[in-house]
């Protein structure tokens, strides 16, 4: 374990006695040199819109949702002490891959919604929830005009998922008692999501679109490095997930993403393209997210995940 | 400065026959920029000087008795760092604690250094509050800026580690909700060098000061036994000459282990408990660096089953707070929601001796008391 | 250069030219209060570790008072129903009048003067304190118990502050044989930067001073943090605007003019060589400044005193002192010295 | 008065075994049982004897219960209310939780405001709360609810208006939701 190194301060207390002495006038003298050294000294505050500080990975902004990852259970509805989480579902049933057996009966997701007007951000739902569909974001700028807005219904709640972070390294010296039964950190980013049914992994530009790099889509020179970034982190993502995560009972989590397709999610090429079209399509799912008024942010967000898309291969959430 | 003796108030009042004069009734509050929250004060004025002032609480009633009745031991967390919004983690410590004691949970080591490093995080986090707003209520509007700067480092800290800034929610029976991350010590110690390196100016702004001295020496001095007939506890206590500290009367954590000082002041006035205030930040530095240097590796977390349910019992379980003496007397009936949980906070104790402090004296006087009597009002009403 | 000289003195001969800038003088203060508040926002934020405001106007934040001003004309205008409405309304008038009126006297340059009048110093004390007469009246008709306080506490004040500051001013009158204001500067001739021989007296006034503008650490009368704002706790919008900033400013920039012309020579230049006419309002200007962000800096510093304290302080430290001061420069001016 | 002191556990601790004894002893028959948990010690009381015993707990050399440290009141539904007191003495460095049953109908007690003063809002509280009657008290009105407000909060008996208002957003099933789903 790399141990910090500590260095002893030098704490004295000052007595009592001798700061409460009558003077005269040295402490006026005083006072008047301390603010004349701060007056001197660059000053320490952050000019917010312009300049913004960057939050924790585990600051409670708001919560996003995973919407396929949500099987309707309603636990976190169930724990919320404010009663704030409304869900709507209703069950279909699949039809059984061999003949004879059963049809399998699963929740689909009808209405996912979290007044944060009632919302006391506990992050109770967050850390209940068993299949890993919602997280905290540090996002924090949807002050509202009106009361009712502040409901975020599933579109919303979805869209926050773009601005997930993976999870910090924790210290080195922690040995979580959920830690102990863990495969290695160093496994393959796309070997290790728990899918089931062959499906395809979760696009990996929808885990993690990093926050920090909100860089102009046109800007080819700073594209690829950002999308190795995005590679990597998503990679890290989706391994902590599966690590900090109460392993997903498969049975109850079939969820065949063909039913439940994101309906603002544009679908990109079946097939690997090359970088230059890869970026192309990026482009165009920017610009008509950014015409359909998407948050810019967000729209930055599906842009990657279109892009990583297109360059894997792979189709949308929906494919 | 001192008092007025009470013939004098008195024959003005009357106005000894010469010339008929009232007094004033003036409602301080329950919107006042120096009652911070929402506490109303009655006082009967001569002039500017007050006959009486009667504190009255309420305005920010939440009932937090009823509510936790209702709730079960992961959302009672989540409470309780409402009643006192400056020292979330001190308010969730007694609760888990009460709830371990009466389960016989073990809490690891581990578990057992964090916390001691986040409660005094966040003592400090609350002492650096009231230093720079006790200077915002006597004039001096410098203070309170550098005062933020320095909780901003310390707040950035607790921020990477429970995700929250000022309702933390993260202490659980058992132990701690998550590990922290990497790079938190070298955070925590970054903030408490720069604290005990600004020190000195709030001393030398306030402390040290001519006009600071004018405004607290000798004013507002209560006396220990009546403080301790009150239960006042805390700074204020402290700040009365009686060494009275939760974390040494009545160990709970790890706070035995630890190599630190109470500072008590001498004469029990303003000055006195701004003192003890501004001392008790570098005592909870001193202890953040032992309990630092002393980390252990290990889990965060004990063996706790999955539902709390409680056995049947009662436990009255205490903390020093920030602000002084906060306990839980928890009654359970085997459920997994408390069936009484009374809550004893400090500031409830501290302003109810105020009327004692706020005869005689002048309307300024009444805010430099106020101001050293350091309550939350959330805390007051819960 | 010598052309431009004459030209220059030519157009100073000329009564309309002096007419203009006589009345450039009256019209720059308002403008003035906007920089002087814009300027104590900067130095304030600094002093407290911040950038203070950077966005109004585009280049720090320069235009925020303007928008502040536009800000508080846009606001509603209410007058408490009980209170009364002529006295209420004719306050903001009455205090920013008193601060303005005494830059009548007030010498920038030798001909960059209102009126020299022969009892100039008189005539500045005496305005300056009309506006303490608007406060008390803001007071009266606000029919607010926390006004009350206030006004009260404004008229202990202006007692208390109002003896130790013409004791220091009369001081200099006797050093100076005069009460016209040129007159005061010129016999300042032989110290040029610092009237040394009343160095007491250029702090008792600056004490005096500060209490007069009802600036901490003597802000009793507004103390927000007990009696919010005393006697202006009910005006708002423009009326606020007027009667208080604006108000404070004003005063806040006469009096610093006026501890100038006291006590630091005025609009003579720091060494005898710079000593160029047109130069002269920028000594005044500079030398004003420095005292206005030197009781800025002071106004950051320190808390604030208890109303009684300021009595105790006036009576029983400044006046004996004022006193003692008058013989002192009695005993001067026997001397060759002055 | 030194300034700053290194301060030990005072040298005058005791045990809580053995101030459950010394209890025990000086209260005599005033009190019921006297018990210890978790390092407390637990003394149940009969109502009348109530100013007696705190009395004794503060003003007895060997006991000196100089700080209050809180009271209030449990809803035991069918058994009555009970209060609580709970005081410490900060030189033995002991904590004396004081137990007194009243029945559910017209519960009063006499109030020990006159032994403690700091009790006068605890009791305030208690009173508006759970309707117990201080007698005694020199002011006894409201302290936190307003003053036409009718009922005792925290009896059993108070439903929570939020959770009655609301269906219950976490119901699975349909009955659950009516009626405020869990309590």
């Amino acid at each position: 374990m790399a141990k910090t190194e500590i260095v002893k301060l030098d704490i004295d207390q000052t007595p009592l006695r001798e700061i409460k002495k009558t003077t005269l006038g040295t402490g006026l003298l005083k006072g008047l040199q301390i603010t004349m050294r701060h007056l001197l000294s660059r000053s320490v505050t952050v000019q917010y819109p312009d300049e913004k500080d960057v939050l924790p990975a585990r600051s409670r902004g708001v919560i996003a949702l995973k919407e396929e990852n949500c099987t309707v259970c309603m636990l976190c509805a169930k724990e919320c002490p404010d009663w704030c989480i409304y869900i709507d579902g209703h069950k279909e049933f699949r039809q059984p891959a061999q003949e004879g057996k059963r049809a399998k009966k699963y929740n689909v997701l009808d209405r996912f919604a979290i007044d944060y007007a009632l919302c006391m951000y506990c992050g109770i739902c967050v850390e209940v929830c068993p299949y890993d569909a919602l997280f905290w974001t540090p996002e924090y700028e949807y002050a509202e005009h009106d009361i009712t807005h502040l409901t975020h219904e599933m579109d919303r709640l979805s869209d926050w998922m773009y601005t997930v972070l993976p999870p910090d390294e924790l210290d080195p010296a922690a040995t979580g008692p959920e830690f102990k039964t863990l495969p290695q950190r160093t496994a393959p980013a796309v070997a290790t999501p728990p899918a089931s049914d062959g499906e395809q992994p979760t696009p990996a530009g929808e885990v993690a679109a990093p926050k920090t790099d909100q860089g102009e889509p046109t800007d080819p020179a700073a594209v690829p490095e950002q999308e190795a970034k995005v590679t990597e982190e998503a990679a890290e993502a989706i391994d902590t997930d599966v690590a900090t995560g109460e392993a997903a009972p498969q049975e109850e989590a079939p969820q065949p993403k063909e039913e439940a397709p994101t309906p603002s999610e544009p679908q990109a090429e079946a097939t690997a393209v090359s970088e230059e079209e890869a970026e192309e399509i990026g482009r165009k799912v920017y610009e008509e997210e950014i015409g359909k008024g998407s948050d810019p942010r967000v729209a930055e967000g599906r842009r990657k995940a279109a892009v990583l898309r297109a360059r894997k291969g792979t189709r949308g959430p929906g494919g | 400065m001192a008092k007025i003796p009470d013939e004098l108030t008195k024959a003005r009042v009357t106005g000894a026959g010469t010339l008929r004069t009232e007094e004033m009734i003036l409602n301080v509050g329950p919107q006042h920029p120096a009652t911070h929250g929402v506490l109303r004060v009655i006082v009967t004025l001569d002039g500017e000087r007050i006959v009486e002032g009667e504190p009255v609480i309420g305005y920010m009633h939440r009932g937090h008795e009823k509510l936790l009745e209702q709730r079960d031991f992961r959302q009672i967390t989540n409470l309780l760092s409402r009643m006192d919004w400056l020292s979330g983690i001190n308010n969730e410590i007694p609760a888990s604690i009460a709830v371990e004691k009466l389960m016989e949970l073990e809490v690891p080591p581990r578990a057992q250094y964090l916390r001691v490093i986040l409660a005094e995080i966040n003592r400090i986090l609350n002492h650096l509050m009231f230093t720079g707003s006790f200077g915002l209520e006597l004039g001096a509007s410098t203070p309170v800026m550098y005062a933020f700067r320095e909780r901003e480092l310390l707040q950035e800290a607790m921020e990477m580690v429970t995700g929250g800034r000022m309702h933390f929610g993260f202490i659980r029976p058992g132990g701690l909700k998550e590990d922290v991350p990497k790079g938190f010590a070298e955070r925590v110690l970054k903030g408490i060098r720069q604290l005990i390196k600004y020190i000195p100016d709030y001393e030398n702004l306030l402390l040290g000061n001519e006009i600071f001295k004018q405004r607290t020496v000798d004013v507002g001095i209560l006396d220990p036994e009546l403080a301790l007939e009150y239960g006042v506890s805390g700074p204020i206590l402290r700040g009365s000459g009686v060494p009275y500290d939760v974390r040494r009367t009545d160990p709970y954590l790890i706070y035995d282990e630890f190599d630190f000082d109470i500072p008590v002041g001498a004469k029990g006035d303003a000055f006195d408990r701004f003192w003890v205030l501004i001392q008790e930040m570098r005592e909870s530095a001193r202890i953040i660096e032992q309990a630092l240097e002393g980390l252990p590796p290990g889990s965060h977390l004990g063996q706790v089953p999955k539902r709390l349910t409680l056995p049947e019992g009662e436990i009255y379980s205490r903390a020093e707070n920030p602000l002084g003496e906060l306990g839980y007397y928890l009654i359970s009936n085997g459920d997994a929601k408390p069936y009484r949980m009374k809550i004893r906070t400090p500031s409830f104790s501290n302003v109810s001796v105020a009327p004692h402090l706020l005869k005689g004296i002048y309307v300024p006087d009444m805010i430099a008391i106020l101001g050293s009597m350091f309550f939350v009002v959330g805390d007051i009403d819960r | 250069m010598p052309d431009l000289l004459q030209l220059l003195e030519t157009l100073l001969a000329n009564p309309w030219v002096i007419l203009g800038i006589k009345l450039s003088v009256l019209l720059i203060l308002l403008p003035a209060t906007l920089v002087v508040g814009y300027v104590e926002l900067k130095v304030m934020a600094h002093i407290q570790h911040r950038l203070g405001p950077m966005y109004p106007g585009g280049f720090h934040g320069w235009a925020q008072t303007l928008a502040d001003g536009i800000k508080f004309i846009q606001k509603e205008d209410i007058i408490p129903r009980a209170a009364d409405r002529m006295v209420f309304a004719a306050v903001p008038f009455l205090t920013m009048m008193g601060a303005a009126l005494a830059f009548v006297v007030i010498p920038v340059g030798p001909q960059w003067i209102i009126e020299d009048l022969e009892v100039g110093i008189f005539y500045a004390l005496a305005v300056s304190s009309i506006g303490v007469i608007g406060v008390l009246m803001a007071g009266w008709a606000s029919a607010n118990k926390y006004s009350l306080v206030g006004a009260l506490r404004m008229a202990g004040q202006l007692i208390a502050y109002e003896l130790p500051l013409v004791l220091a001013a009369a001081a200099v009158v006797m050093q100076a044989g005069s009460m016209s204001m040129v007159d005061i500067v010129e016999s300042q001739r032989p110290f040029w930067l610092f009237n040394w021989p009343q160095g007491l007296s250029f702090v008792i006034f600056m004490v005096a001073a500060t209490a007069e503008v009802v600036r901490p650490p003597f802000d009793m009368p507004i103390a927000e943090a007990e009696i919010i704002t005393g006697a202006f706790t009910e005006y708002s919008g423009m009326r606020f605007a007027f009667g208080l900033f604006a108000a404070e400013y004003i005063a806040f920039i006469a009096l610093s003019a006026l501890a100038t012309t006291l006590f630091l020579g005025g609009y003579l230049p720091p060494i005898p060589a710079l000593d160029w006419e047109p130069l002269r309002p920028l000594w005044f200007l500079l030398k004003t400044s420095s005292i206005l962000f030197v009781l800025m800096w002071v106004r950051w510093t320190y808390p604030r005193l208890r109303e009684d304290q300021l009595q105790r302080f006036a009576w029983k430290v400044l006046v004996p002192l004022s006193l003692a001061n008058i013989f002192f420069v009695g005993a001067l001016k026997l001397t060759p010295i002055i | 008065m030194a300034t700053t002191k290194r301060f030990p556990r005072s040298s005058e601790r005791v045990e809580p075994e053995a101030f459950s004894e010394r209890v025990r002893s000086k209260l005599g028959n005033a009190a019921g049982e006297v018990q210890v948990r978790f390092n407390q010690v637990i003394v149940s009381a009969e109502p009348g004897r109530i100013v007696d015993i705190m009395s004794t707990l503060k003003g007895d050399p060997e006991l000196r219960c100089d700080y209050f440290t809180f009271l209030s009141a449990v809803d035991l539904q069918e058994e009555g209310l009970e209060v609580i007191a709970a005081v410490s003495s900060t030189r033995f460095e002991n904590t004396v939780i004081v137990k007194v049953a009243l029945p559910s109908e017209d519960p009063s007690l006499a109030s020990v405001t006159g032994v403690y003063a700091g009790a006068n809002w605890h009791e305030r509280e208690c009173a508006e709360m759970f309707g117990i009657t201080f007698e005694g008290h020199p002011n006894l009105v409201k302290l936190y609810l307003p003053e036409d407000f009718e009922g005792h909060p925290l009896l059993k008996s108070f439903k929570l208006a939020s959770r009655t208002y609301k269906p219950w957003p976490g119901a699975t099933e349909p009955d659950e939701a009516a009626g405020g789903g869990r309590s």
